[in-house]
């Protein structure tokens, strides 16, 4: 666990997200319109879209700069529940690495948990509450063996979600009735771990 | 649907609004609709937002008696705090502004920043939360009641005060006041479709009924087989008089999804009177119309506001908007 | 359908309409709809009705500045003359009384033959056929064009003159002007249905337009396949332009069919005017929505009126209507 | 063709005319959905709902006095163009019969032939325009015959509007489209026949 991760690597992680996001938007907002408002796909795909011009336009930063930059821009781009809370994340999460050119993946996964704590705050939500955080929490924590484990992990996260009853968004007014759905939140934040799977590769 | 491509339909929108409103002014790029003679010397500004597709809910209730500033997001997806921040500095006289917000994670999340950085370039924020849905329990297991027909009150009640010069603290008292003496309850009769989805947004087989549900087509508490009108009333006004019992005259919202026909809706405000009638609950005025929509879902909903005479003169008071229109 | 029983729908929304709007007299056994200050002294009488489906016209353009009373018939079935001659003996100041009449063989004879009784009780009756629809070409072997929105212009517009105590000629004539200058071309996006067919009363598919399509869902021109608001926008106009080039600034009514969102009909009108600018068209005013509905159908009209400065000072004078509210 | 007709005669008409309009009433609609708005079946229903009613509760009268009280009945009760027009034939015709207490089978062809003729002129319609007068014109004429022979020439005229092109009407917007479809009205006064030859039986 000692690679060491560039500006240019988290702009490939997030193209790689980008692309993900375009494939499965239908699969995100499909699932939205189980247990939300049908627009989880919409909001990433506009948000990862005006990411990836960001990135593309300003000239190559540090980690901690293009995450913040990126955060920023979700922010600005995608509205709904999930812009302010994976713009905290990766804002929070840049922050969180400074202003080194280069960090190495240990750097990357203490970052992002801080991220992660940012969104339970900005969100007043828990693990187990059927969120993103069901797939963010574990993928962090599986960082620590490789970045295949941390996909692996938030992937099965999000699968975990189905039987939870939604506490927190807009799935937590079906009650009983978002058990057996899975939360599209937690299903592109699996997505974010694949694109750093594939980045790294 | 009557649309160019999914993807232009809230930029489309705002164009029309641009042409159709001289009185507003319109920044189709930024998405803030202002009034002409924002920032007003020495008043309160009122400052609102949300998703798209609740017309005439947020932008056609900007003018003077009730919104300065309205901020739509894309269909059913709360707006950027870019936004507000914006529209905010674009209304602020320095008496401050109030966000009225309904509570949507979405929108909660985005005002909330919105506020904290319209408040580091100086301007005063109040934030009122907008919760009236009865047809959600209220319980710190879910997000809350969602806000839906009470908004109009709100805006509306909190916008004359501002009129009136009253500052801000007063403004959001009387804000909450009508939120806290507010609640409302759902029905569809068809889901509704959004652009995007080029579908509807949840299934909602032929002859059969959502109770409760939401503006964006959220689930309610339970789908039952097709009801009459009056039987609809019945349940509506059950569920919102069980949570809040009146103790004063009411201000009765009954307001329509999108879909549902002018004539229909009225003919449910009668049944929505006779039960209130029943029940010995005074009715101070009625609103008919589509309000707080949700696309082109068929349904109808119902918001009581318990007013006191305040409240009332508030009410009464003129307003000038494209979708609320009385007084001088 | 929100509604209790089909039977019921027209009476059901009346007593709604009471209970809502107590600034109108409303008969609900006789169906007739009146300012409650009238007759007003000194005043020509403005009359319109037509079958229910289509509101808020009439009834919610009842009231100072337009309607003095409306008679609504069933769903799309033009009302009996009784309606008619009670309204007019309750409404005539003595000025004599204006029947504004859409174009349609009901509506046409059922209001012949109220005025010939009303006259027969005293009161001197002019009657104004609107028929603005250019989908339908107007020859002699049809019933002629149909009415549609260009109704709103003339009980606007006469209303206005009639509040200013012009005489019953000139009332008229300047509603003739109307007529004489307004064009309207409509489009569905879905047909309608009405309670006593439970159903749709026209068969549409999905992603099927028909254009130059009735208030009623008579049929139109054409159908054709699914297109964007802006080539809508071209076929509607262009087929307006060139039954009535406009000498004149025009009016312009977007007008929406009942289910089609707010939001869409806002985009449709940033195309019209488009369009018009393209077309050097010198627009004066622009209303956009649901005004002159067909149930809940789905679609659009757009309707111009050539106004000199006389009609848009009539136009832009104060009305106080249910469905239609502006100035003091 | 001598057999006297009195007040009752007519009444007997008027309900049986009332219960094939309850019957038909859907098969109306239908045909007014084809070519116009779908309402001629409702129309027709409560108009004859409220002529059997009037009839019912009035002192019996002459034929002539029933028609005109019928005529009214319509007038006041259905709207649309079917209303006027029904109601005018019958009005015209009770007026044409005068106050005599019975009248002959003859009498009462001059009558309603006299009333078609107001209602030609009421709706500026001729024979072959696609409606009621297609089947009113050749009903009549054949009351020559006998009332079998007068319900089966208005059946017939009914069905003889299916290749019309309409002109007149709701139907006339449709223009060529209009071609292949039955008039609703013509239909409805193929019934109004049908029910002499029942009353007659
Ligand atoms: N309070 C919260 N904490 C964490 N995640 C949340 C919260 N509320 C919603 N989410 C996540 O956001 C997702 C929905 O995002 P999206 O559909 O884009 O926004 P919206 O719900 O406003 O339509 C949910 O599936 C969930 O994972
Ligand atoms: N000008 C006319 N002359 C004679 N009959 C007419 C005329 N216009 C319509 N009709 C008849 O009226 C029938 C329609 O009646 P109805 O559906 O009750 O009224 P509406 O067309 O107003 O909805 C048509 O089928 C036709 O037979
Ligand atoms: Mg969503
Ligand atoms: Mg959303
Ligand atoms: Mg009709
Ligand atoms: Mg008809």
């Amino acid at each position: 666990m000692d690679a060491v991760l560039d500006g240019g690597f988290v702009v490939r992680w997030l193209t790689a997200a980008a692309g993900l996001v375009e494939r499965e938007a239908e699969r995100l907002t499909e699932l939205d319109s189980a247990i939300g408002d049908a627009d989880h796909g919409a909001n990433m795909q506009r948000g990862f879209a005006a990411v990836v011009k960001t990135v593309d336009t300003r000239p190559p930063g540090t980690p901690g700069a293009v995450l913040i930059a990126a955060g920023r821009q979700l922010i600005s781009t995608v509205g709904g529940a999930s812009g302010p809370l994976y713009g905290t994340l990766l804002r929070r999460a840049g922050k969180s690495l400074g202003e080194a050119p280069q960090v190495t993946v240990g750097e990357l996964q203490t970052a992002l948990r801080a991220g992660v704590k940012s969104v339970q705050e900005l969100g007043g939500s828990a693990p187990g509450d059927k969120t993103m955080l069901d797939a963010l929490v574990p993928g962090v924590e599986a960082l620590a063996t490789s970045f295949e484990a941390a996909a692996g992990a938030a992937e099965q996260g999000a699968r975990d979600t189905v039987p939870m009853l939604a506490r927190k968004g807009r799935a937590s007014y079906l009650g009983e009735r978002s058990i057996g759905h899975q939360d599209p939140g937690a299903t592109s934040s699996a997505l974010l771990f694949a694109a750093l799977a594939e980045a790294a590769r | 649907m009557l649309i160019n491509v999914p993807e232009t339909v809230v930029a489309d929108a705002l164009r029309g609004m641009a042409a159709a409103h001289p009185e507003l002014v319109v920044d189709v790029e930024n998405r803030v609709v202002v009034r002409r003679d924002a920032p007003v010397a020495g008043k309160v500004a009122l400052l609102s937002g949300g998703g798209s597709g609740h017309e005439p809910l947020h932008g056609g209730f900007v003018g003077p008696g009730m919104l300065d500033a309205a901020c739509p997001g894309e269909v059913f997806t709360s707006p950027v705090p870019d936004q507000m921040v914006r529209a905010a500095a674009a209304v602020d006289s320095g008496r401050g502004v109030l966000f009225v917000v309904k509570n949507y994670t979405g929108d909660v999340l985005n005002f909330r920043m919105a506020a904290e950085l319209a408040e580091d370039e100086g301007v005063q924020v109040a934030t009122v939360l907008v919760d009236d849905d009865v047809a959600v329990t209220d319980s710190t297991f879910t997000a809350g009641r969602r806000g839906t027909g009470a908004t109009l009150f709100v805006e509306k009640i909190a916008g004359a005060a501002a009129e009136e010069g009253m500052p801000l603290e007063r403004v959001e008292a009387l804000a909450r006041q009508v939120v806290a003496g507010s609640r409302s309850f759902g029905v569809a009769l068809s889901a509704c479709s959004t652009p995007a989805k080029g579908g509807p947004t949840f299934e909602l087989p032929d002859g059969q009924l959502e109770l409760g549900v939401g503006i964006h087509g959220e689930p309610g508490r339970e789908r039952r087989g097709m009801m009459t009108s009056r039987e609809i009333a019945e349940v509506a006004l059950e569920a919102v008089l069980e949570d809040l019992p009146p103790r004063l005259p009411v201000l009765v919202l009954v307001n329509g999804a999108g879909a549902t026909p002018l004539l229909e809706l009225y003919g449910f405000a009668a049944e929505v009177h006779r039960v209130l009638d029943e029940r010995r609950v005074p009715v101070a005025r009625t609103l008919v119309g589509n309000y707080v929509t949700s696309l082109d879902m068929a349904g109808c909903s119902v918001t009581l506001c318990q007013a006191d005479e305040e409240l009332l003169r508030l009410w009464d008071a003129p307003v000038q908007t494209a979708g609320l229109r009385w007084g001088r």
